[in-house]
């Protein structure tokens, strides 16, 4: 149990600790505001925003047109010229609307302006599979982000991390992609009633073990506790370290476990050819070579769309059972 | 638009062929969306019924050459294009036998043989496709010689045409004078924002004018108007006369997504019984019986036989064969020789 | 646009402020593309030169509280809002002392303590961001009580137009009445296409009907023209009237990038001197000698002190220092007490 | 030498060798067209299409307005009904504004129908730094590609292997991306004037060596080649592997390489996080764990935008200098 867990006491799901990290990063900041398609009067799709429209009303929580470009457009221009922003792209999926909003302005105007710009944004998507959404509602693309100069990205898996996640990144000067998990709305945890942050670039250790380092994030990490679960009923003892943030990406947290286990597996829901897995594998395998006793073993979606027929989505995404079955090859207990 | 005056008048087995569509429509998906609500069928289902008189008035003037793109809200559109319900169901249950066999589901639903370019997740991504086939249309009857075109034809909602996409899409149409029509399905909506909070304009037929194609008004409840309206802009399309966007007024009877229609905090329920009094099929119904068109037991046979399709079509689809999970990575690309 | 009528009057000063815009701009445009021609400074540079009223027109009407978006041509909108050439040639020049600390360049030049939120390399980037500017304008206006709002002007060409981010931006703006006056200017070409290939209308004002805002067009070779059009929508949209798109029509006297002019294969010499006898800046230098303004000495004055000022800049760039290679990362993030 | 290099022969700049690739592939297939901002008129900003109106016609090579979702949406829609588009998107940079075109619509399609579309289209663009043209005008973006399902991505360095891909692309049923490279446009090379394809998915070995694997992609294969140069002048035999195809990538070649040399470095010019590099060096960590003398290097850009002042650009690109002292670290020699 490290420092980013939170103390035993309130209970929220997943969701409603959304709700409340927006309430409080409004709450505490007046030039704050919230604006994306159907946040407002709808409270998103989801319900994650249900209730600011009352409580801050219209000009604070803003439903806009279904205009990703001018989302992530408004948020630019207006966190440039004082305010600080938080949208919503509501599916992941669709940033590709809005890839050069997010990529050429938004990441880049600090820089390009030789520093003289900030863009204190906070950016909310939901990502993930598993919901029989099919190949336009279902997609990880964290991977684009991740390798994109200037932008921070946090991808929480927990509801005391999406509501602290949500705080850091309305506080933070920088642009801050929160990637959420459609797959976990009904999870329930541990949520403190005050607001708080989360420290930027900490990877969090789920679970000490000793012989094999997971390494998951996202959803995945639920999958790699259970995982771990399995290994522990076979005599194997797992540590599971959840990145959270996945730039910066909290190497020296993984590299150390490594070092200790000998062993790693990265997993992630995205397609694995050039997901944020190999980066983290690219990473191990470099700085913890003189350590590893086995190949760094990657678990995560194969090589085509999500496939809507639910037979075919439950195939296609990472599950407990294939992380272990992973763990069982590195470790050669298979 | 000269020589589309004499297509006005619909003909009989115009007007029983628009009521067969709408009702095609309104039968499948309503027992779609309580397949939906038992649980039976996977996923998340954005129904047509209410606009039943758009996608009919249209489709009824183009052949399986002609081309259309569809929305999240697709049903309708393959229906309306002939779509057969037992693959349909078959898809939305994500069974080796639906038209996209099962990898598509409700959202991408399809039947490219026809020319159903597919329905889409992603709002407004069906016009710039649409376009690109009506630069294949025009292309390819300058080869082949053909002075009449197929025809591409996008569907799309009100809260689409704030999307860039759109607006490109439009744009490129108008300079090439391509063989397009954009069926703007304005049901006052997007999702639960109202059209006056995410546009300021109340017609969007007014966006026509920025591309330099005619913007024409229809009552979309009413499928004779439609089909009039479109007619006269897909023969213009057809014949050279470039691209023309036009605007249905409609409404959704029922919520963004699944059935449940009345009870919604975004609109009231006597806004939605205002429209209702305005039915696509009623209104039809009523004017095929006053036209003596057809009986009211001739249209009672209609709704019993497609019912009677939809209940064996249903039942297909629950006894056909899941996809084998071993074909997950089957369809990604097309087998080439070289690789 | 009641309250607007009386500044239809440009007084002496506003005459003369005009001028003195126009001729920083043509003089830096003419030095600078000597300087690119010359390989002294790296990179490519678009330049403004022959659309010097437009941007001048406008900024006369800004304070630096008021925002500019601006585009690949964007020397000529950071002179006329203020621009010091000393830091401009140096950015050019990619120094530490410019405007951008070198980082940018040409394509990204920006002083963003005067409101000029930089030049784009990405057409049509400008319009969705100047949106956000305006709305922090309203918002900001709001919860300090003031009834007057800064203004957000987004410049961008005819081809601009036919990109999906304008269309998203003139929408939004226009929903929310934002403070925001768009600024087209209409040079007839998108790189080497000219309007008639890219899109199917004339007068890109058209399409403000398609958003629920004003269009107006003005003689965009013109820099009282400009002034009066731009004035009327800068002060609607400061007073809360909302967004006004203002087409101008005008010409580049150069090639895309750099400085060659005649001989272009996409355009006739005899199409530029045509355009060339309504020159911006010798229209209105005659017009201030006949209004008795400006002698043509106290012109040639104006003249000669831009002049002197650019030889004293360029020799400031050339000896100004280089970034340093280990700064390389710095000002990527801005650094935070927390990570 | 392999077979993918041409035989002794004329001699065409890559410029050249584009156009002639183009123009072949519109000769042999008239439901071929072309289409782009500038691409007819103008022959392209680069030059690179010049003569193809005067041959094919206003038809067939076409200018479009500035609408990059609209110039892949017609590619869809066009490829989709039987044609066979070529499609410009002028800068990589500009994806962005097209992401969800190329992602959710190209990619998808064919999978999300059953298989019951063939999206038989060819996607040009230049990319590439060190003409400093700044933050948008610089970038090599080829990883969001790579991660995409249902796209092919080959990133040719020669006049022989553009033209190649090229006709290549032409003819696959499959999206293909031919990612091009600016700052080669001047490099002549030999290249047959009649049409020929590349193996989809082959590697070339430029160079053969046996103490280290240098795998580099796009102009860093020529940087590499110049660091094999230098190496060589201090004893070490570097063998350098252009994989060509990213997607598919051919790890095969990449394997036995590293399995003979035991040591292998990875070079790109994008941002090392999360480039392509990092999935080939978590593969050659992977796949070649027992072969490995050291840990897999990479050298790639540093994270941030590409800078503009020449200064700056040039620290910011990688160089042979740069690679030879990363093969010096990996080898001990350094
Ligand atoms: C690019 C994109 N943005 C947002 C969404 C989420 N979404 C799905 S349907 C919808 C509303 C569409 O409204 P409209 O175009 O009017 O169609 P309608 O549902 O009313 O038929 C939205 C916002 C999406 N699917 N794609
Ligand atoms: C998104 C994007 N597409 C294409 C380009 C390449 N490009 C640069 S300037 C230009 C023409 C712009 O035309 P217009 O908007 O009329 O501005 P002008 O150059 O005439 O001032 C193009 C196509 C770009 N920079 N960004
Ligand atoms: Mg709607
Ligand atoms: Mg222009």
């Amino acid at each position: 149990m490290t420092a980013a867990e939170a103390p035993a006491g309130r209970q929220l799901v997943y969701t409603l600790a959304i709700t409340e990290g927006v309430r409080q990063a409004l709450q505490e900041e007046p030039l704050a505001f919230m604006a994306g398609e159907d946040v407002a009067g709808a409270g998103s799709v989801f319900g994650i925003y249900r209730g600011l429209l009352d409580e801050f009303g219209p000009d604070r929580v803003i439903d806009t047109p279904i205009s990703e470009s001018g989302i992530i457009g408004l948020a630019v221009g207006a966190g440039a010229t004082g305010l600080k922003p938080i949208v919503d792209i509501m599916f992941m999926d669709f940033i590709g609307e809005c890839m050069d909003e997010i990529v050429n302005q938004l990441a880049k105007m600090r820089y390009m302006f030789g520093g003289k710009a900030t863009l204190p944004v906070t950016v909310l998507t939901m990502s993930g599979a598993g919901m029989n959404l099919a190949a336009q509602h279902s997609q990880s693309l964290e991977a684009w982000l991740c390798h994109t100069p200037g932008l921070k990205v946090v991808m929480p898996a927990t509801a005391y991390d999406v509501k602290g996640a949500i705080i850091t990144a309305a506080r933070e000067p920088n642009p801050v992609f929160v990637v959420m998990c459609k797959g976990l709305m009904a999870l329930p945890g541990e949520v403190p009633e005050e607001p708080y942050t989360l420290p930027i670039g900490k990877a969090v250790v789920r679970r000490e073990g000793d012989s094999l380092t997971i390494v998951a994030h996202g959803r995945m990490i639920h999958e790699a506790t259970k995982a771990a679960d399995i290994l522990e009923g076979e005599g194997v003892s797992a540590e599971v370290i959840d990145p959270l943030w996945l730039q910066p990406l909290d190497t020296e947290t993984i590299i150390n476990s490594v070092s200790k286990t000998h062993n790693a597996l990265v997993v992630h829901e995205a397609v694995r050819f050039g997901g944020v897995g190999a980066e983290i594998a690219a990473q191990i395998a470099e700085l913890a070579f003189d350590y590893l006793d086995a190949p760094v073993g990657r678990v995560a979606a194969p090589f085509s769309p999500v496939p809507f027929s639910p037979v075919l989505e439950q195939t296609y995404v990472p599950n407990a059972e294939r992380i272990a079955a992973e763990a069982r090859q590195i470790l050669g207990t298979g | 638009m000269a020589n589309s005056s004499q297509a006005m008048e619909p003909s009989e087995e115009v007007l029983k062929d628009l009521h067969f569509r709408m009702v095609r429509i309104r039968h499948f998906e309503e027992e779609a969306g309580k397949l939906m609500e038992q649980g039976k069928s996977p996923g998340a289902l954005h129904l047509y019924i209410g606009e039943e008189a758009v996608a009919s008035g249209v489709m009824v003037h183009l052949s399986d050459q002609d081309q259309i793109t569809s929305t999240h809200r697709g049903h309708g559109h393959l229906v309306a294009k002939g779509g057969e319900f037992k693959k349909m169901y078959a898809e939305l249950y994500g069974r080796e036998t639906g038209y996209n066999k099962g990898r598509g589901g409700s959202m991408h639903i399809s039947n490219v043989d026809a020319g159903m370019l597919g329905a889409n997740g992603i709002v407004a991504a069906g016009p710039p496709i649409a376009v690109g086939a009506a630069f294949s249309n025009k292309y390819l009857a300058r080869i082949e010689g053909r002075d009449s075109m197929n025809v591409a034809v996008p569907f799309f909602g009100d809260g689409a045409t704030n999307e860039g996409a759109f607006h490109e899409a439009a744009n490129m149409a108008a300079i090439w004078k391509l063989p397009v029509v954009f069926i703007c399905e304005n049901n006052g909506f997007g999702e639960f924002t109202r059209q006056e909070d995410h546009q300021a304009i109340s017609d969007i037929a007014d966006r026509a004018a920025g591309y330099g194609m005619p913007g024409v008004i229809c009552d979309g409840m009413d499928a004779v108007a439609v089909w009039e309206a479109a007619g006269e802009a897909i023969e213009r399309a057809r014949s050279g006369g470039g691209p023309t966007l036009v605007e249905c007024k409609t409404y959704r009877y029922v919520d963004h997504v699944g059935l449940r229609g009345i009870g919604l905090n975004y609109r009231t329920d006597e806004e939605l019984e205002e429209w209702k009094k305005r039915d696509p099929i009623e209104q039809h119904e009523k004017r095929l019986v006053e036209m003596g068109v057809m009986t009211e037991d001739e249209i009672q046979a209609v709704h019993d036989a497609v019912m009677a399709d939809i209940t064996e079509s249903i039942e297909f689809a629950e006894n056909s064969p899941l996809p084998d999970p071993a074909d997950l990575l089957n369809d990604v690309y097309t087998p080439t020789a070289a690789s």
